[in-house]
């Protein structure tokens, strides 16, 4: 089968469109900021952003005016502070938001990966959420006659998922913590894999329980490594909790924050450019050999 | 102090719902003295952490490497906790109420906020689900309300309608860790009254810090001071570059 | 904490009670056959069955009188014939039969596994399998308004689980097929895990992508090499094709099923003795090696 | 030459979704002729299985062995099947009547059945939500009756209602591969009709093989017996033990 492999550049350009609703997903592991730049770089408008957590990566795609909507559970720089460029447009009314739980979140993605039209949940009772957002609603059990709380289906146009590994037609494989990527992945019409490094399809056939994705759900693969920070790859290196905390006051200043983007966004043509800028990041964070034993898969 | 005594709060061998900063402090201190099998689940999908580091997110890689087990969002959400499968959940919140409602979403009206706060993550379901609730919060005003702006977690009143008639499997928060008293949760009315103060604060300190009129309960505990090695341990351990204490 | 290890026999006493939905999982892969005969010896009656594939280890249980009903999706052994004391409790009435197809009871299970109530699927439209069952019903989505099926949530008494290893607390990994365990154990009220190796902790640590079934609901671990013959466990040994071509015969003559359970499980007092009643069976069935690499935890 | 007309079927490329026997032959055999890169599903949960023997079953380890995915029989049917990502389902079964109905359940009534078949397994999901779906079976009349003691697996008309009717996402029953004839669904009344005569059968022949009165396509195909590649192919590599052939 043709290869699927891409530069990020072509993948941006073919699968992110100007009002998509776009998911980069990874649960504070394997967030793709190499995508949400080049999403920033190509100038893509009028998107909704749906993630549990915006983190850094929504909150510089919100500042450089990518977003419409934001579509997410928790918006905040965890331990650092908060994320400015999100709350000052909130605040000021520029960005429309549609809120859910962790759990919501997960619902919502769990049913579009499984093209049901809504998740159930027992959950919303007592809590003001339902009275913010009309798309939380109710269903009676068939059984039981009880209430349980639903969430309708999310189906994203794209989601951009990063991975320690992939092979050229898109079999993904994942370790350390797994957030909903296989759900969004599933859920997605469109699906960009973008990994640490790009193996023989025999290394995935070697240990085919570790596979999150499979291939004939990818529309592309990009190899990019460092792809993730300042989040991280496990086994490949660490999360720049510094840059973490350090974004409070960039994104606190609207002139700061355009400064950043500036420097490390626009002016860098792609990732390695980007690395190209920070020198000694990659021995500061580079992760240290923990490996474990592999299985026996003979039969 | 709150660290201190949050952790003596948890029994060995509890399933745990872990936040990040003090809760996680708490739960490890506790993991240090007298709850060597306390099993930590974080909401990223570690299950039985035993981080090397202090974690600075929920998400932080040291959870990961040596733990029991790393499972899918959907199935820490699903399984473990609907699933009736945690024991206490940590919590907190900038606004707290009477009630124990937590409010982690607005201060002011939510379509014209004054602040806009991180939102719920994990914490609405957790309020409903866990087994009980615990939370940790610095006492004032600001933060104890009479009423919060917007109820992101339940406690135990709900624009006046009780916890046990909107069919919660979990029991709600039944303490609040602050840095000047405990309060716990009346059974009876399911409000937040005075338990104990902490050493040297006195019970007019206490009701300067929240907003409705404070029920004091006959006799108060008297947490004890962190001891010298709970203190060595949150400092000298847990937390040696002071990112939470 | 104190360790969960006991004997099969002593797990079996303790939690498997007559009367009880018992449920042994596992499709194709891992079905315990070892805790099937153990209950047959230990003469449970009245047992509501479930499985997805009643398999073998069913049709030696009712065969031997343990079972009031069963519940299932796909009774028959496949490529090789019938399950015949299964079809004659069936013909004559002797057997009570509650029937989903393969995704009805896995979304049975996961509905349990969740404490929900209810299971959604999009299925059963045009078949006559809600006739057949009137425990298949509908609801109509709070969004769309459109039907779709609902399956009520199974949560057995009891259910048990082999795998390759778990440590002394349960904690359990399972490679290879995985079918419904994780939910099957989460759904059940009591959870039996039997491994062919018990591990250090430390083993499991190592690797925690790999734990299926964490230790936190699992009531008791046995260890039982081969505990899983007639079937099989990756990387252990193979399945015995030919006893279940056997079976066809075996099962289809009452007198023969009896002298068989005679034989091989009323007349061995345990697995060790149902082993060394087969002479050469280990070294016709031992798995080759085929050992994966491991990938790095590293941070 | 059941097998061979079936692979014929199946395009590179496509996500099949495999069942025991002929059709695992068959898509085996494509995959070694004109569809070298055919993703074999099977409903155990092996993804992109290359058996390196001829599984005895669908849980067989030598699908897992070298697979691209194990995952877990949940995902199988809610990410995969319902999710819908298979192209192709294979089915067969007791009974296929007019309308591409399939019987795998009883013979007589549910509630006394004359004869207890295994049941639906995964094919009532498959006939729902495979985008098409291939059946295989030997013609004979108790095999084709004009309507089946119970619908297992839905084809083209319930009950007299149409499949459009029923909201089912896949396009159901397409084609149905005989040891003597190939049916064809007609895509206005849902009814099978003859399509194909193997070689040196007749049409008389296939009538007496169905249980309603069969109708005709003018032009007819005429499915070439398998070649001497095929037929080494199946005998010597794929079954050499003549499981199924």
């Amino acid at each position: 089968m043709d290869s699927k492999v891409v530069s990020m550049k072509e993948a941006i350009a073919a699968h992110v469109r100007d009002g998509d609703t776009v998911v980069i997903e990874g649960f504070t592991h394997l967030i793709c900021f190499a995508a949400g730049h080049e999403i920033i770089r190509q100038r893509r408008r009028d998107l909704t952003l749906a993630r549990l957590t915006p983190d850094l990566v929504f909150d510089q795609m919100i500042g450089a005016g990518c977003a419409r909507k934001l579509v997410f559970s928790w918006a905040g720089n965890p331990g650092a502070g908060s994320l400015h460029a999100f709350r000052r447009a909130v605040e000021s009314g520029a960005l429309e938001i549609e809120e859910y739980s962790h759990f919501g979140m997960v619902a919502r993605l769990a049913a579009g990966a499984a093209r049901l039209p809504f998740g159930v949940l027992r959950n919303y009772m007592g809590s003001d959420l339902p009275a913010a957002n009309p798309r939380i609603r109710t269903v009676a059990c068939p059984y039981t006659g009880e209430t349980l709380a639903t969430v309708p289906a999310l189906e994203p146009d794209v989601t951009i998922v990063h991975a320690q590994r992939a092979d050229r037609q898109g079999n993904t494989q994942v370790w350390g913590l797994m957030g909903v990527q296989k759900e969004a992945a599933f859920a997605s019409k469109r699906v960009v894999v973008v990994v640490e490094e790009l193996v023989d399809e025999a290394v995935i056939r070697a240990d085919p329980n570790r596979t999150l994705i499979p291939g004939l759900v990818v529309d592309a693969v990009v190899v990019e490594p460092w792809g993730c920070h300042p989040s991280y790859a496990q086994g490949h290196y660490d999360r720049d909790n510094d840059f973490y905390v350090d974004w409070e006051a960039i994104s606190k200043d609207p002139g700061k924050l355009q400064g950043y983007l500036d420097e490390f966004v626009y002016g860098c043509a792609d990732r390695a450019a980007y690395l190209a800028r920070m020198p000694g990041l990659q021995d500061r964070l580079r992760a240290r050999e923990r490996t474990c034993a592999g299985v026996n898969y003979g039969f | 102090m709150m660290a201190a005594v949050a952790a003596r709060e948890l029994r060995d061998g509890e399933v745990t719902f872990v936040g990040i900063g003090l809760p996680n402090l708490a739960c490890n201190l506790a993991r240090a003295l007298h709850a060597p099998n306390l099993v930590l689940i974080y909401e990223s999908g570690a299950v039985g952490a035993v981080p090397e580091r202090l974690p600075v997110s929920i998400g932080d890689p040291s959870l990961v490497t040596g733990s029991l087990m790393v499972c899918s969002m959907a199935d820490v959400f699903q399984l473990f906790l609907q699933g009736g499968r945690i024991g206490v959940g940590f919590l907190g919140g900038a606004q707290i109420d009477r009630w124990g409602n937590i409010n982690t979403t607005v201060v002011g009206p939510y379509a014209h906020p004054k602040v806009r706060l991180p939102g719920s993550g994990g914490a609405a379901e957790i309020a409903v689900h866990a087994r009980r609730v615990l939370i940790i919060s610095r006492l004032n005003p600001r933060a104890f309300p009479a009423e919060v702006d917007f109820v992101t977690s339940p406690g135990h009143r709900f624009h006046g309608r009780p916890r046990r008639e909107l069919s919660m499997p979990g029991a709600g928060p039944v303490k609040v860790v602050t840095d000047k008293a405990v309060l716990e949760t009346d059974p009876e009315s399911g409000e937040l009254v005075l338990a104990g103060l902490c050493p040297g604060v006195t019970v007019a300190e206490v009701q300067a810090g929240v907003g409705w009129p404070l029920r004091v309960r006959p006799a108060l505990d008297a947490p004890a001071a962190p001891s010298a090695e709970e203190l060595r341990l949150l400092r000298e351990v847990l937390d040696p570059r002071g990112l939470y204490l």
